[in-house]
């Protein structure tokens, strides 16, 4: 059972904030729903909607089609949407709309709480227990959901869509919050940043969480300066981070450079729009893969991270403070403005444990760049004991001194490329969904695990032979991670948020691997799953060959 | 442990002076030496931590300001220097030195400034004098030049300073200052490059500089001072309040983050638990 | 015939000086030559040294292996490179040099002239006819190359590696000349730029050249304000430039996605030297292609040329800036700090004509992003016509103005991806060296053309069949490039600068193509044709298995 | 051309006013339409330009003044104005800011100075005031508040103004006079914000603003008034030399390079050819 919502209207008009207010009771009521929203890069005005799905089972994506019901909170909405409601959809019109805020402003003498009051009729309509809503809502607020139960009963849709809520006790995340609690928990103390849609929420919640944590975040001049703090930073001996789109990522390239030559641990959120340039600020895309694999001139080792559900986001951003530590690396957690913007239950486990840092006792004698056996010299930080921590951008010897002998060249970009092999070793393997026996397999990266999911269950269902297969780590790839799957012998259809395929062409230089077809979208929206099963299922009808 | 024959200057270059006062001054400073960090960018000044005992990050060409800035946050505990040259320090990392001195952090700033851009063999950098020719500049230098004491005092440095590395013991006693002043500390120092710039040379300067006796107390009357150039050119503090407060930062390395916390935490975000 | 000298001794002591006259004069006197450094990131001190080859042939690499004469400035001279001289190779010591120096003390009264001194035993040594010696130069200098013979003599040196003088008459260059003479016939008439070797004397060049020629050269204050100049400059209407190393290029990123964006023409040198981060600064090393190839934010079209020979730099430089006019594309030209140092006579005809360029009249209904059958949008500048110019680095309608309308992104999308397929027909061919039928092929790109292509001279001399295969466009790539020459059945063996064979990754991902093996090199040095001509004969020998 | 429902700021926004006064400044110029080029970065006042009847080039974030300067040094026959918002033109392109005032070129430099980045929603920029509390700045702005006015001219801008959105007939003489003016004019406009800033109001400037009558001759007497902020703001030309001398530019645009210009080159550049 499932009912789909979308709530449109221009900026400033309340939809944003019934979408809080909504999916803030439907967790309380333990129910299962997907949030996400489509919005302008404009404070006020334009257009905005945000869809809304609940169920009685898990969900973590748009379904695509058609909307059970549609709240229009201005004619722009009605012209854009209307047409997209289901035959015997609800629709809340401006009009009505306008009358449910007259009749607020005489009952209740504050017009603003007609977007509660709509809060209500929805919850009316999902057939929500009107003595369970009690215990869980702020008294004040009571009153006006119960008019919005009385608005739904006048209108004739109380309990139309019944949905159970079956949910029980869960985390709410955004992708953004799941990252910067990932942070947090891979023990990171040190953020610096400048604002840049899709990540600024991710500065908001660190620099929030740090007034009473003991961490640390700094309002950088521009994005160079905050890369360069944040090394700065992590060579002091604090775990430290930064975050940014694509744009603002294009400037901190020389720096991520000079986190590989010094081996300086730090981790690179970079939240994708679509480009070039400013491009849609607000929108999605996953046009960034590229110039995140190549970042930075010259040769030196990293990871990339792209995580698909929130658990893995917090998972993953979590790990990536140990690898960049352990391998003294930049590693890179990349995702983009859907997935920061989404909001669902975290049904993984959320691990609360921070790893305690450990290092070495080190005497005079310390050489930052010591060439061991291991491949890996040992790291420290100034003032904790008689070792000097000297750290170099140009090319140096063990001791961290400027060198131009060309022979020990060879050996300090030997050992930095040489830690490529650890890194395939510890790389986290792609996660398999579906029969393993079925001859199509969806292959996709980051924010679209979920979605490409729910499509290979509805092929399944039609008795199309699908599955799935999602990268969490994109970067480096090894043979071992996918060995188990037989890719060779099978169809493969690579789904992207982009115009280029930029995956697809890292499956081929990195395995040889040619992807049989690409379904890819780049008009600034996510996929939902309407799209990607009815897309391969014309690619899987006999008629179409490419 | 730095022998003098892996220096990398050319013979009589202004930077051996400077060098030779850092170390003394570190010497003479009750800070241990595994105290000190310095930062710096890249450019002939830029390897001046390579020649002294002390931890240093040298980074790249511009940035040795935010290095400063990270660490200082990360670590109120260390002593933190940032060493670089004119083109390095006010042309490609201009925008942080004008925003670093904004924050209000214990942090000494030192310029080896030789008007020029002395690794890349001589352009002009933005303290070169007008109308100045080089090779990117036939024609003379266009630009109006960039006075970086003045700078410092107008975005609020609370200690700005002139030293000569033809005065060590004046310069002495400035780089000591700076390193024992709470708040910002900016000193530019006025270095012959014996190579690339034969205009501001050791005989030039020493017939212009003279000493500041009394550090003005008036900000303006400091940046007029700071001004000062041509015949006469100032050398000393050229500013200084005692009075302007220094940010105060929180200790984050000797208090890692805690399972308590993170749990602690979570019970706060409580709009997230359901 | 061929006499190889070695000229070292550190900074400051006259080595570099000694290249430049010796070269001069080799050229006034129509001898082939070609002559390349190795110098360190220092003023004076260190240890550099220069490296000239003579020939009754044309030559345009280091041959390796040991050499005919070595010039020891200084002791370090004599403690590295005298084990490389040739069994009956001339050597000239410190102490004789010293020497040299105290006689010219008496004799000129200026021990400066020692160096020109040397520079004549040189000359002497390859015989060269002291009356038409007399003929090309200044004569204040001519008593000094004569004392130099008179040395030779002395020594029993003079005439023992006697060279013919059969070049003819030539333009000598080196590879940053090349491209600053290649940016003048473009039409190009306005670079910004900050210093950065080995990138640098590209400045120098267009810097002088505009006293006299109706260009304008802006020093800026750092490279990201060197590119937004350039593009500022462009969009008013004058073609434009920029040239940094791969750490300034990084910078450089997100101009290069605004170009992008706005398709403003623009052309980017890259010269590349070892990174990362700063690196070897004065050394060189072929690690920034990937960064170029992937360079900016979000998904545009692009070329990247990376010539090989004189001719070839002279050529794409200028074709770049028809092209990037063309096309509205960010064009690149991929260099490095060898062939950027290395001089060398130009064997190809030096173009002279510079294309005019045409611009169509249009008034108030101008749309710069007009969607066009051709693919193109048309251009023009502010102030010529009534039209207006606006352009945007948001994403925009054909008028250039922000929008949001994601159907229209979607053709402005494919507008932007859809030159590919124009930029892949107008593609420059890569250049085949030997025989079509041999069965080994060695791939390069950029700056080893010629040393690869001499190695091949060698190998087959021994009856090995090799041959050569130089990109010297390398982005975009298509199949008509390598149709002719059945790759697939022959042994690849892919030469490269670099610690990541990044070319062979790219024949992989675009071609499918695997390369058999890699020869690479990282420590800094060119290749020379030595080197590349045993490590085939190894690689190419039954017991070797990769 | 431009409807006015297409203009994306908020009802109530101060760039209204400013649009209004900037079309009648350029409806009343000397100079054609097709003549004036303005740049902008990306924010709330980077918009501007797409909201007047002018060419323009709307660029990246902190980027305008380098679009500008290249236009200008191309065209010098072009009317160039940059304009941007605090955030982009003293924050992320503040190196830009000093360095294009260096050049002495004849460009307009105005910044809609709301105090706060508003297109990202309402964090702190570099003239934000100190203790004010925001997302990112949960316990107050902690850095000193950059005053753009006393930086350009401690750089040597020789024209320099403050104007008030909510005073458009003064806003409109001053950018008037700054674009006529010959040589590089700062106007930094007072725009409230009324979505993210709810400090610096229309009636907290009200309360605030008052003419400077007399512009200083001084530099340091200008600094000092530019600084004056709090209870009285001064808005006006707060600082002018009209002795300053422009950057000569050379003609290029007109002037195509030819096979004849290369000819004389290469017959120069003579050692190139043997
Ligand atoms: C991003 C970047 N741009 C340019 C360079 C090249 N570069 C190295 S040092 C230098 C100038 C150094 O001048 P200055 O900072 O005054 O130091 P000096 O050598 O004069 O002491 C430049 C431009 C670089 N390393 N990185
Ligand atoms: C490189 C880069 N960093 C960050 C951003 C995000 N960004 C867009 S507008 C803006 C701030 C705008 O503030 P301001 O310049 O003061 O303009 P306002 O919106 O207040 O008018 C930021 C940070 C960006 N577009 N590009
Ligand atoms: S070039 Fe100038 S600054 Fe650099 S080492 Fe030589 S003298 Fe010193
Ligand atoms: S957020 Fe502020 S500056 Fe931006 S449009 Fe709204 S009121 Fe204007
Ligand atoms: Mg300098
Ligand atoms: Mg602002």
């Amino acid at each position: 059972m499932e009912f789909s919502v979308l709530i449109g209207g221009e900026a400033g008009l309340g939809a944003f904030s019934m979408e809080l207010e909504l999916t803030d009771i439907l967790s309380r009521l333990n129910y299962y729903f997907f949030a996400t929203k489509n919005y302008m890069s404009r404070v006020r005005g334009g257009h905005n909607f945000h869809m809304i799905r609940i169920a009685d089972h898990s969900v973590h994506a748009l379904t695509g089609g058609s909307w059970d019901m549609i709240v229009a909170l201005d004619e722009e909405t009605e012209i854009r949407h209307r047409v997209h409601l289901y035959d015997k959809g609800l629709y809340l019109s401006p009009t009505l709309i306008g009358e449910v805020a007259r009749e607020a402003r005489e009952e209740f003498h504050d017009v603003t709480v007609s977007n509660t009051i709509l809060v209500g009729v929805i919850l009316a309509i999902i057939d929500v227990d009107t003595e369970r809503l009690a215990a869980v809502t702020e008294s004040n607020k009571l009153k006006y959901l119960r008019r919005g139960f009385k608005y739904a009963g006048q209108w004739e849709m109380a309990g139309i869509f019944p949905i159970p809520s079956k949910a029980g006790c869960h985390y709410i995340f955004d992708g953004n919050k799941a990252i910067a609690l990932g942070s947090l928990l891979g023990g990171c103390q040190f953020m610096a940043g400048y604002p840049m849609t899709p990540a600024t929420s991710i500065m908001h919640y660190f620099a929030t969480a740090a007034m009473s944590l003991p961490a640390h975040f700094e309002q950088a001049e521009d994005e160079i300066s905050a890369i360069n703090m944040a090394l700065g930073a992590s060579y002091a001996g604090v775990r430290s981070m930064v975050a940014t789109a694509g744009g603002g990522f294009a400037l901190m390239q020389e720096a991520v450079s000079l986190a590989g030559m010094t081996e300086t641990p730090i981790v690179i959120v970079v939240g994708q729009r679509p480009g070039p340039a400013t491009g849609l600020p607000t929108r999605t895309e996953q046009g960034d893969l590229n110039l995140v694999l190549y970042a930075g001139h010259g040769e030196f080792p990293r990871i990339v991270f792209a995580p698909g559900t929130i658990g893995e986001a917090i998972d993953v951003t979590r790990k990536s403070f140990e690898l960049a530590d352990r391998y003294q690396i930049p590693v890179f957690v990349l995702t983009d403005q859907y997935f920061a913007d989404s909001v669902q239950l975290m049904e993984e486990d959320l691990p609360v444990s921070v790893p305690a840092r450990e290092y070495g006792i080190f005497d005079r004698a310390y050489q930052r760049y010591a060439l061991m056996e291991t491949g890996i010299s040992p790291l420290t930080f100034p003032g904790l004991f008689d070792a000097m921590v000297r750290v170099d951008s140009d090319e140096h010897d063990e001791s961290g001194t400027i060198t131009e002998d060309l022979d020990l060249r060879i050996r300090m970009v030997d050992k930095r490329l040489g830690k490529m092999t650890l890194l395939k070793k510890d790389a986290i393997p792609p996660t398999f969904y579906g029969d393993s026996e079925a001859g199509t397999i969806l292959i996709s990266w980051g924010s679209n695990r979920l979605i490409v999911e729910e499509a290979v269950d509805k092929l399944v269902a039609e008795r199309i032979e699908a599955s799935a297969l999602h990268f969490g780590q994109v970067y480096p790839l090894s043979n071992d991670m996918i060995a188990p799957y037989q890719l060779e012998s099978k169809t493969i259809i690579c789904v992207e948020n982009n115009g280029g395929a930029q995956f697809a062409c890292l499956l081929k230089k990195e395995f040889g691997l040619h992807a049989t077809h690409n379904i890819l979208k780049y008009n600034g929206e996510c996929f939902t799953v309407e799209e990607i099963y009815s897309r391969v299922k014309l690619l899987l009808s006999p008629e179409v060959e490419e | 442990m730095i022998k003098k024959t892996d220096i990398t200057w050319c013979p009589g270059c202004g930077n051996y002076a400077i060098r030779d006062v850092l170390e003394k001054v570190l010497h003479e400073l009750p800070i241990p030496r595994k105290d000190i960090a310095f930062t710096s960018g890249i450019g002939q000044a830029a390897k001046m931590p390579q020649y002294l005992e002390v931890n240093y990050f040298n980074g790249l060409h511009g940035r040795s300001l935010p290095l400063a800035v990270g660490i200082k946050l990360a670590r109120p505990d260390l002593t933190v220097v940032s060493y670089s040259g004119d083109g390095c320090l006010y042309g490609e990392g201009g925008n942080h030195f004008i925003h670093a001195i904004r924050r209000r952090l214990d942090l000494t700033i030192i310029t080896s400034d030789n008007q020029i851009y002395g690794l890349t063999k001589g352009q002009s950098s933005p303290t070169t004098d007008f109308g100045v020719k080089n090779a990117l500049d036939p024609r003379g230098n266009e630009n109006i030049p960039l006075n970086p004491l003045s700078l410092a005092i107008n975005m609020g440095a609370p200690f700005v300073a002139r030293g000569y590395a033809g005065d060590k013991d004046h310069l002495g006693g400035i780089i000591r200052e700076a390193i024992l002043f709470k708040g910002t500390a900016v000193v530019d120092i006025l270095q012959p490059c014996v190579s690339f710039n034969n205009i501001n040379t050791y005989q030039w300067y020493h017939k212009r500089v003279f000493k500041v006796d009394n550090t003005p107390a008036d900000r303006y009357e400091a940046m007029k001072l700071a001004e000062q150039w041509g015949d006469k050119i100032p050398i000393g503090i050229i500013y200084r309040d005692d009075k302007a407060e220094c940010r105060e930062l929180a200790k984050i390395f000797r208090e890692p983050l805690t399972e308590a916390d993170i749990r602690e935490h979570l019970a706060m975000k409580c709009v997230m638990m359901r």
